[in-house]
This record gives structure tokens, C-alpha cells and sequence, in this order.
């Protein structure tokens, strides 16, 4: 299998797609000469015109309106946000928008789109440019929220969210972009709505999704030379969440750890963690530990990010946590 | 008010069949909406219920200008569009009533009508947020080569929402064939046009986009199709995005929980004059088009197709109760 | 004690600190003729005229904006958003903005507004205009987040939040404006951060706020009549989070409950249930329920909207689980 | 490309300590932002790094029309703005290296710019986010009868956002002191104004709200002056908004990691023909108000000033970690 970094891998999955399907078109703030602010979409106008890549204006609100207007009119809109920080200027346009024309019409219509945004912190852009806001968007039925953490998923969930009928809020990682792994070539395709282990261990469960995965399984490398062998599960769909797949595993290891990027009061974890106590309490020898960000605006300065932002450290101490080995 | 666009609005260019069921149209959404007010009292019908009556020239004139392709957005207050456009009223008011057989199954309410069958997009309730909409929409049509026109219906108070800046920016940067129609009724909720806009003449910000625009007297339902043909026409010949600024009133409050302290009795009366029912009435009895005998007949289809629309709701189910788990994605 | 209605608390706590400080201004879209959209501020333009109290167009990003500006001016706005369904198109302000200017900007500058706004189901008004958004702003630091459900509180945590120098979403419910409660008169304050046992009770803990902390009280008066006693624990403030007192009862009854009427995927109920496994996890004899909105675009037809609501039904079959007589 | 207006910019209306002062002002923020970007590429400097080479004269023109009350409030593009509105360059170089003397502690970085004891407040990365902002702080102005002016500034990319028209509205409305200056330099990031705006004139957009618009050669020091002085006088007096298009140009790339691929060469060496530094130099040479002798001060001044600031920043200490935790809320 071919090496691709996760920028390259979304770019299969969007070349792919548009070659597939004459009604998928990508716009977005300065996808054509620019390429996207991280180079997503770069070539993509050149070789499919730009009647299906095109650049929009400063203005989030009318970015996500159209996607909307543009799938019910029969497209299938890749509309890209810069940052998903922007997406707070088209939250009216998704939550109140997109994830009601199916239902709230009475099933008349679905909107088959897609709203890519960047998502994360670590690259010292400050408070403005460094959420992770996933919970806000999982929170609403009728949205489907997709976080890859790896470039084979990120082509295999983006081509499933392309192909989907219902909006899908899609979330990559700003880190994320120049990291290498196999991705299959061609129609490989990844299911919304379905987590995967990522590693396979017996002695603690580790729920994490995006970047947050690869520390996750950082540390469950460090943790194996202790003996200690954690069970990685990358959650990849936040909306519908796979919980079946998380249970089975804390069935079998009786502990879980959650770890997210973004804060930790009324985020992933928390419904991770309630759905497990819910669901497992008999099965569970400790309780649930998150691992989280510090709930702060994230500074610039690098020592406070650094400090704020989970790693692989903060991971290994919760799991001896849950393990009373702490 | 109102002042008068130059577009000719001599019925004579129209056959008489035409020209009644204009009147036909008009009179249809006035008594549907005077029931729907009864009904909301008798509380058969609940949500917020807001009532065309007084602006039906605008709707009835415009909708005859639109080609079967083409299609329809607009906010909440849509009983009127939703008929003008062809909806059946009795799936309208199955709607008001919250029953299955309503044109969004129940789900909608007032607000929500949707009937993709004639082309009626909706019935949106956020102020201004469905005109992005109708630019994706604009978009769709010109790209998929439908020689569709898109017409976005919003209100005044719509027009101080950034949503419509970026919608009329978009418009003309992508020349997609869209017609914006404000209904200016001189007041948002309660509050009138110039304590919420800098200046009183909504066509006029349509020139910050280099985008045609004029104003047109929406108590008048020839001019009202008149303008809307020359808009649509512009449209669809590729010349873009086109805004039309409609005066008219709304005889009724906002909603019908408001007590209207805003407006004084005077400018309401000084408006009902101008009733578009009752001028298109008289200008058709004087140029002869009209007989009472006509009249009479358009009363009766009226009231029966707006009782049989009762009866249809009344009879109709409710919504099963698995409507709450299923329907909500396209692909579960 | 004078009893009063929400509605009336509400108006007393805006008149009251209007008088008390001139930096006060109250605005939004129809706060004047109208009195705003559930006339809580009827009659406030009247008595202390229109440069204090004025109406704004239809424009939430502004009304928002303008309210940093103005608090950052030296003024102190109650800016008044007609339902928290529309906080959407105010969300970039709130949370890009509001809650970022005294961390991002190194301390040197408060944002003392609050931010009014109607929110909850229960009125027919469809999925737009029913929805229970509280927990997308109860996530992010830098805000505060209230959620009053007796005339008492009301009045008590207005008058605070208007006294207080951060950023507070203030989220009332639509089905309690006419809700009547005794009410103090006069220098009546409620603290922002401090939850409130609403009844007392030793065999389950139900943890509630806004209207549904209404419902648990019937659902409780209802056990005990079965010779259950529930204890009923009022957030109140959804951000800061006081567990403290939730715990305090938990420890006591070892059993619990949430109830909310948002939907229950990455709601509130999720970080409560999380925190108390995290923090009491042995002194838990069951799994802790959740009782949520069923997850659907609120639907107008009454049969469904009450169907998809919380009731005190609901809430006894939970306790009845957690206490194990399901 | 910058027509310019009537305003008179001869300098004979200045004396030669104000005249040199600007030149100062100008040298001393090309010099930062050289010293900047060169730090960036050093990795002294991380984020997102915008800089103002080449749009000088629009903040030290602007920037001297204000009285010591007023405020000012702009985008992320702000050290130019920062630097002529009074604040330390040792504290703003400290806040790129992310040091605790920062300007914001080092919690803003580059984009957060923020002295409330020179009236700058902030720097905003959102585009178009501060607009509404600063109609806020109008109104706390009037309010509060501060005899103050707020001064928002903003790119032409800002323009197209829902926030900038919401916000002229709004000011036109409330009648607030408060001046709009829109930086014209052709692109926001890689998309020329003509791509993202329906019409190239971004002034001409305040004529939807009727508040008084023109645009200024943004490389004229001396008309951005009287320009912005104008504007400045109107709102004091209480004639409301008014807006200004500065035509600019950025030197330099969006930001660093601009790789500029949309614009070329030829457009490029054409505005800097049009250096302000340049032309203002020349111009104060050939009036006689520059000697040899006044330029070296000016450049051995900024040099210094520029150099301390780099030892300032590299000597300050990185900010506790407790700032985690701690000044989140001001009443915790
Ligand atoms: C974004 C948003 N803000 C506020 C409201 C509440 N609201 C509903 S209708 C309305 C007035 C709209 O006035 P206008 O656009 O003139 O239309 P009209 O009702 O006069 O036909 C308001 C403020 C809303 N639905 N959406
Ligand atoms: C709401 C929002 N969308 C997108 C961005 C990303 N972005 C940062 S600067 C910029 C270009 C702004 O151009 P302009 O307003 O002309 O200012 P200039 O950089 O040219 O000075 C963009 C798109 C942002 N910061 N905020
Ligand atoms: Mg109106
Ligand atoms: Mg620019």
C-alpha cells in the first residue's frame, strides 16, 4: 500500500470523489489559487475547472447557506471552513439549517453535503484558532460529525461522508496534515458511525478520536514496556457514536480512560464515560478518568499550549490511575 | 409607500381566465388565513401563526410570473406563497393542524410549509436565514443547466441581517438567476422600517452589489407580476441576481400574540383602503372583466375548497409516534 | 413574601439594577413597543427612557458584538436575544469573542454582559424555535452560564449576573414566564456558581435545572407517596459547575439521576454523570440514569413534542430503575 | 488603485518635528516587521505572523488624526496600527516571543496586540469579528460622553462578512462615533478583491446606510492624515459613522506561510514604486524639511529601538504556568 500523508490522502478522497460524481463541487475561502489554507484542495480547479472549485468570499454564513441550498437543488457541496473556530459564524446555517430540512420538512428533501473544517490546537495560533468545538456539533441530531485520525481514514470516511445523504460536519486536525501512513488506493471506503481498535490490549480501554489517537497509542507503546497492555479504540465518528464497539472492549478490560483535545467540562468524554457507566457499571473495576484540555482560552505562548494540550504523559497517569498503580 | 414602478398594469393584456383566477388566488388566501386565525383561537392550531392578509397581491402576482421549473423560498409568514405557488390547501391546513397527512407530515407547523412537487422550498424561520439558501439553490440551477429560476421571498426586517449582504454578494460574484422579493410591510415584529434600517428604501442596498432593483406597489397584483416577469426574465437569460422591493401592509398583527401597540389605528385604516382584494376587484368590474356573477362563483369555490380543507384536517391522523426516531436522517 | 411570576421576577431584577447602577442598558430586537418577545422588559423604556433601553434590528451578530464593545466602553448591557435558538448567529461573538477578551488580551480588560435568552421546548414552535442549547455554551471557559427555574432564582441570579464582570449567558425557559413563586423583595442575590437542594431526600439524588427541576419536584412528591424520597439538587448555574453540592448528596444517597430537556447525547446530564462516577464512584450503588429529550429535530404536532419532552413519568421510571423496582 | 481624493497633502501645514515623527513612525514599523519576519524564520516567532510592510502610512496617517481619548480597535494585521497608536515595540516584540512582559502576556501572540493605557484595543483574528465591537464601544463613547471617536480597522476582505454591513447599519442608527477604515490592499489572503466583492469600490458600500464615504491614496501619509482627519471631526461633532478605503498594498506575503502564487511579479514592483516610505522621504527631501543629518538620526533611533526590543524579548521570562488557570474570569 502506498504511503500518503493525511493532506494527500484528503486530496485522493476529493479527486476520487469529483471524478466519480459530476454533482460534487468544492468551494470554499481561497480553495483555488491558495489551495486551501492547508492545502487540501491545491490542483483541484486545474483539473476539474472552476464551474466545481471555486473560491467564495469571507463569509462563513453564506459558505455553509449555500452548501445547503446547492444539495437541495441536487449538488453534492464539499464546502470548505478554514478553521472549524469559523464555523461558529455558520452554526445557524448547520444546526438550525442542515440538520433540519430533512425531518422538519417531513422527509421531502435530504441535504447531501459536506462542511470540512480544520479542528486543533498545538501550533501556537492563540484562543481564536485553537478550539476543538466537535461537542457543540455532535450534540445535534441530524448532523453527522466525523473526526479521522489517520490518512487511510481520512480518505475512507471523506469518501463515505461525500457519498452520504445527510450533512456531514467534518473535522481534520491542523497537525494532522503531514503525517505519513498506508492509505489503500482506489474505492476504499471507511463507514460513518463505526469506531475501530487501533490497538488491541487487555488491561485498560483508551476512547480517543483525531490527533488525540496517536498520543493515545504513544502511550500505550510506553505502557507495554511496563507490562501493561492498553486497548486503543479511535472513535472516528462523533454523530452516530459507536458505543457497541467501546462496550465490547471495556467488557473485556473492566477500566477505560477517555482523552480529548478539547476541554473537558460537557465534551466527547463525558458522554464516552456515561454511556460506559450506563451501560457496563457492573463490568467497571474503577471509575472513568478523562484526559482533557485545560480548560482555558488557549494561550499563544508555547509553554502554556504545551501545558494545556493532553500528551502521552498525562495519558499513561490516568490509565495507572485507573489501575491503582498511580 | 408604495410608489408606483412605471411597469405597465393595465389588465388588458391579460385573458379574462387569467385575470380571475388572480382574484381567485387572493381571495382564497384571505379567507384560508382568516380561518386559520379562527382555528388558532378555537386552539385547533398552535406555534406562532403569522397571516398574509394584506400582502396577497404580492404573493398572487409574483408566483404568476414564475415558469412550473422554477421554485420558491421564504420565511415563516408563507401560508400565502405556499397557495400562490400551487400547494393544496388542504394538506396546508392538515399542517396548521399538527396532523400526518400535512404538507411536512406534521413536522412543519405555519412556518414550515414544503411541497417539492410545485416547487415550494419552504417555509424557514430564521429572519434572513433562508437566503443563502436560495443562492445554493441559484447555484444548483444554473449548474445543472435547469433554466430554473429561484425566487427568495423575505421581509424588511430580513434586510438588516448580514446574511442578506452576503447573499446579494454571492449572487452577483456567481451571476446565479435569483429574484429577491421583500415584502415590506413597514414593520419587523413591532418595530418599523427606519428604527431598523439606516435608510427606508430596501432596494436601495442592492446597488452596494451592483445588483438591478426597484420597488413596486404590492398592493397592486398586475404590477407585482409585471416586475416580477421583467425580473425573472433578467434572471434567466443570464443576467443574474435581480431585487424587487415590494410595499404592502399586513392588516393583521405580527403574530397572534401581538397586541400591535406599534401602529396607530389611522395608518392601518389609511392602508385597508388600499386593500389589493378590494382595488383589483373594482378595476375589474370597470373594465368590464368581472360580473357578479363571476364573483359570486369565486366566493363559493372559496369557501367550500377552505371548509373541505377543515374537514380534510379535522379527519385527518395524527402523526404515528415512530415519526420521532425515524425520518431524521437520510441514511440512518 | 410577594409572590411573582418568573416573568415579573425578572422585570424587578432589570428595573432594580437598571436604578442601581447607570452603566446598565438593556437592548435587542423589540425590547421597546413590544416589551420583548415574552415582555419581560415592558415598560422598562417608559421609566428610564430610550438611551437606556432601546430596540435593535433583527441582527444577532451585532447585538452580541455590540454588547462586548459596549461592556468593554465601561458600560455594563443586558443585551436581550428573543430565543436562544438564534444565540447561533451570535455564537462567534460569544464564544470567539466574549469569552476570549480577559484571558486573550492578558487580563487587561472585563466584559461585564450578560446575554438574555428564551430558550425550551413546549410551545408547538417546531425544531427551530425549541431548542435547549446551553450545553455548546456551557463547554467553553471564559463564559458563564445560568439556567433559573423559580421566580426566586430568576430574579436572585439576574441581579447577579449583571453585577458580575464576565461574559453570562443567561438562558430562561418559555414555559415558566408564568410561573408563580415567592419572590424577597428588594437586595435579593443569588450567587453564580452555587447549585441549590431543592427537596430533600435520602434515597436518590435527582439532579435538574431550569424547568426541569419543576418536573423532578412532581416526579419527587409522586415517589414519596410510593415511600420514596428523592432529593432534588437545582444546578441553577450550568458553568461554573458547583459538584460539590451534588456530590454532597450522592454520598448521602448513593444514587442518582439527571434530568434535562436537551438531548441527551453530549448534553448536561453526560458531564454530571461523568464527574460523579469520576468522583464517587464507590459510593455508587447503581448506574446513574440520564432522562433527556428524545434526539429529533423538535416536530410541531403536539402528540410528538410531548412525546419527545421529559415528564415527571419519565423521571419516576428512572429513579424507579436506579433504585432497582423497575 | 488609489484614486486619490481632494484632500491637500501638501506638508507645508505641519512643522518639521511632526513631519519627521511620521517619517520615524513608518521607519520604525518596516523595521519591526522586518525584524519580525526575520525572527519567524528563525523560529523566535510562531503562529500566524502578518505583516504591515508597505501599508505604513495608512496606520501613522490615520493614527495621528486621533486625540489621546480615542480608541482604536483592528484585525489581525495589527502591529503597524499597534506601534502608531503609542505602544511599546520592547512589549509587543516581548508578546511574539510569547514572553510574560508581552502586550497580553504572551497569551495573544502576533494577531493579539491590546494596551488599554494608549486606547489599542486589540488586534482580532476573527475577520470582520471586531466591526460589530467597535460599534459597542461607539456606543459606550456617546453613552458615556467621552468626547471619545472609536477608530475600527479592518481589510477589504472584512467587507464581504454579514458583520461589516450589520455594523455600519447599526452605527448609522445609533448615530455612533465611529470611524470605519477599510485597508484596500487588493487580496484578502490570495483572493483579489474582485473575486470576493461585486463591486471594486468597497466605499461605495456604505451608501446602503447613507453615512458619508470616500476613498485615500493609502500611501500618502499626509492624506490619510487629512482624510482620516475629516472623518475624525465628523464624528466628534456628532455627525455619526463615516467611512474610509485606504488603497494599499501588502509587500510582503498574506502570511508567512504565503507561498504567493495569485499576484504577480509586474503588480508587485508597480506598488512599490509607491513605497509610502519612499515617496515620503523623497517628498520631505525635495521640500527641504529632511536633511541628511535628520534621516540618519531617524534610522539610527528606529535601529536601536528595534534592536532593544529583540534583547527586551529574548531577557524576558516566558509566562508561569499558573496563568492556566488563573485571569480566565475576572470575578472566578
Ligand atoms: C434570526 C432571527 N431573529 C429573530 C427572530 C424572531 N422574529 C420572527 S419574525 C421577526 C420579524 C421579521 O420581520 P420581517 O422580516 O419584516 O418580516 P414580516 O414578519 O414583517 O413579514 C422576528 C424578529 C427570528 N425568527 N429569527
Ligand atoms: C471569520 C474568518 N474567516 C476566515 C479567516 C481566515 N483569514 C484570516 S485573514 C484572512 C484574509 C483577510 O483579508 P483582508 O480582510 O483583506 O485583510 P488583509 O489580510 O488583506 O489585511 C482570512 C480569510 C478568519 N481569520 N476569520
Ligand atoms: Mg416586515
Ligand atoms: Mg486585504
Amino acid at each position: 500500500m502506498p504511503m500518503l500523508t493525511y493532506r494527500e490522502a484528503l486530496h485522493h478522497a476529493l479527486r476520487e470523489e469529483m471524478k466519480r460524481d459530476e454533482r460534487v463541487l468544492v468551494f470554499g475561502e481561497d480553495v483555488v489559487a491558495y489551495g486551501g489554507a492547508y492545502g487540501v484542495t491545491s490542483g483541484l480547479a486545474k483539473d476539474f475547472g472552476e464551474k466545481r472549485v471555486f473560491d467564495t468570499p469571507i463569509a462563513e454564513g453564506i459558505i455553509a447557506g449555500a452548501a445547503v441550498g446547492a444539495a437541495m437543488g441536487g449538488l453534492r457541496p464539499v464546502a470548505e471552513l478554514m478553521t472549524i473556530n469559523f464555523a461558529l459564524l455558520a452554526a445557524d446555517q448547520i444546526i438550525n439549517h442542515a440538520a433540519k430540512v430533512m425531518h422538519m420538512f417531513g422527509g421531502q428533501m435530504a441535504v447531501p453535503l459536506v462542511i470540512r473544517a480544520v479542528g486543533g490546537a498545538g501550533a501556537q495560533l492563540a484562543s481564536t484558532h485553537s478550539q476543538n468545538l466537535e461537542a457543540m456539533f455532535a450534540h445535534v441530531p441530524g448532523l453527522k460529525v466525523v473526526t479521522p485520525a489517520t490518512p487511510a481514514d481520512a480518505k475512507g470516511l471523506l469518501k463515505s461522508a461525500i457519498r452520504d445523504d445527510d450533512p456531514v460536519v467534518f473535522i481534520e486536525h491542523a497537525l494532522l496534515y503531514r503525517v505519513r501512513g498506508e492509505v489503500p488506493e482506489g474505492e476504499h471506503l471507511v463507514p460513518l458511525g463505526k469506531a475501530e481498535v487501533k490497538r488491541e490490549g487487555k488491561d485498560v480501554t483508551v476512547v480517543a478520536y483525531s490527533r488525540m489517537t496517536l498520543v493515545a497509542l504513544e502511550a500505550a507503546d510506553r505502557l507495554s514496556q511496563e507490562g501493561i497492555e492498553a486497548e486503543v479504540v479511535d472513535l472516528r465518528t462523533l454523530r452516530p457514536l459507536d458505543m457497541a464497539t467501546v462496550l465490547r472492549s471495556v467488557r473485556k478490560t473492566h477500566r477505560a480512560v477517555t482523552v480529548e483535545e478539547a476541554w473537558r467540562s460537557y465534551g466527547i468524554g463525558a458522554e464516552v464515560a456515561s454511556r460506559i457507566q450506563e451501560e457496563a457499571f457492573d463490568d467497571l473495576d474503577a471509575p472513568i478518568q478523562r484526559v482533557a484540555a485545560v480548560e482555558v482560552p488557549m494561550p499563544y505562548a508555547k509553554n502554556l499550549e504545551q501545558a494545556a494540550i493532553p500528551d502521552a504523559r498525562r495519558v499513561l497517569t490516568a490509565v495507572k490511575e485507573v489501575l491503582g498503580k498511580a | 409607500m408604495g410608489g408606483k414602478t412605471g411597469a405597465k398594469t393595465s389588465a388588458s393584456g391579460l385573458d379574462k381566465k387569467t385575470l380571475l383566477h388572480f382574484l381567485y388566488q387572493m381571495l382564497l388566501i384571505r379567507k384560508f388565513e382568516d380561518k386559520a386565525g379562527e382555528l388558532y383561537a378555537r386552539g385547533k392550531v398552535a406555534g406562532f401563526l403569522h397571516l398574509y392578509n394584506g400582502e396577497e397581491a404580492v404573493a398572487v402576482g409574483a408566483m404568476s410570473a414564475l415558469e412550473p421549473q422554477d421554485v420558491a423560498i421564504t420565511h415563516y409568514r408563507d401560508h400565502g406563497h405556499a397557495i400562490a405557488k400551487g400547494m393544496d390547501p388542504k394538506r396546508c391546513m392538515a399542517e396548521l393542524y399538527g396532523k400526518a397527512t400535512g404538507v411536512a407530515k406534521g413536522h412543519g407547523g405555519s412556518m414550515h410549509f414544503f411541497d417539492v412537487s410545485v416547487g415550494f422550498l419552504g417555509g424557514w424561520a430564521i429572519v434572513g436565514g433562508h437566503i443563502p439558501v436560495a443562492v445554493g439553490l441559484g447555484l444548483a440551477g444554473s449548474h445543472l443547466r435547469k433554466n430554473q429560476v429561484t425566487l427568495c421571498i423575505f421581509g424588511d426586517g430580513a434586510t438588516n441581517i448580514g446574511y442578506f449582504y452576503e447573499s446579494l454578494n454571492v449572487a452577483k460574484l456567481w451571476n446565479v438567476p435569483v429574484v429577491f422579493l421583500c415584502e415590506n410591510n413597514l414593520y419587523g415584529m413591532g418595530t418599523a422600517v427606519h428604527r431598523a434600517s439606516a435608510i427606508r428604501e430596501v432596494y436601495r442596498k442592492a446597488a452596494a452589489f451592483d445588483i438591478p432593483a426597484e420597488r413596486v406597489d404590492g398592493m397592486d397584483v398586475l404590477a407585482m407580476r409585471e416586475a416580477t416577469l421583467k425580473a425573472v426574465a433578467h434572471a434567466r437569460r443570464g443576467g443574474g441576481p435581480y431585487c424587487l422591493e415590494a410595499m404592502t401592509y399586513r392588516f393583521r398583527g405580527h403574530s397572534m400574540a401581538d397586541p400591535i401597540l406599534y401602529r396607530d389605528k389611522a395608518e392601518v385604516e389609511e392602508w385597508k383602503v388600499r386593500d389589493p382584494i378590494v382595488l383589483f376587484q373594482q378595476r375589474l368590474k370597470e373594465e368590464g372583466v368581472l360580473m357578479d356573477q363571476d364573483l359570486e362563483h369565486i366566493e363559493r369555490e372559496t369557501d367550500e375548497l377552505v371548509a373541505e380543507a377543515v374537514r380534510f384536517a379535522e379527519e385527518s391522523p395524527e402523526p404515528p409516534l415512530t415519526d420521532l426516531t425515524e425520518g431524521i436522517y437520510a441514511n440512518p
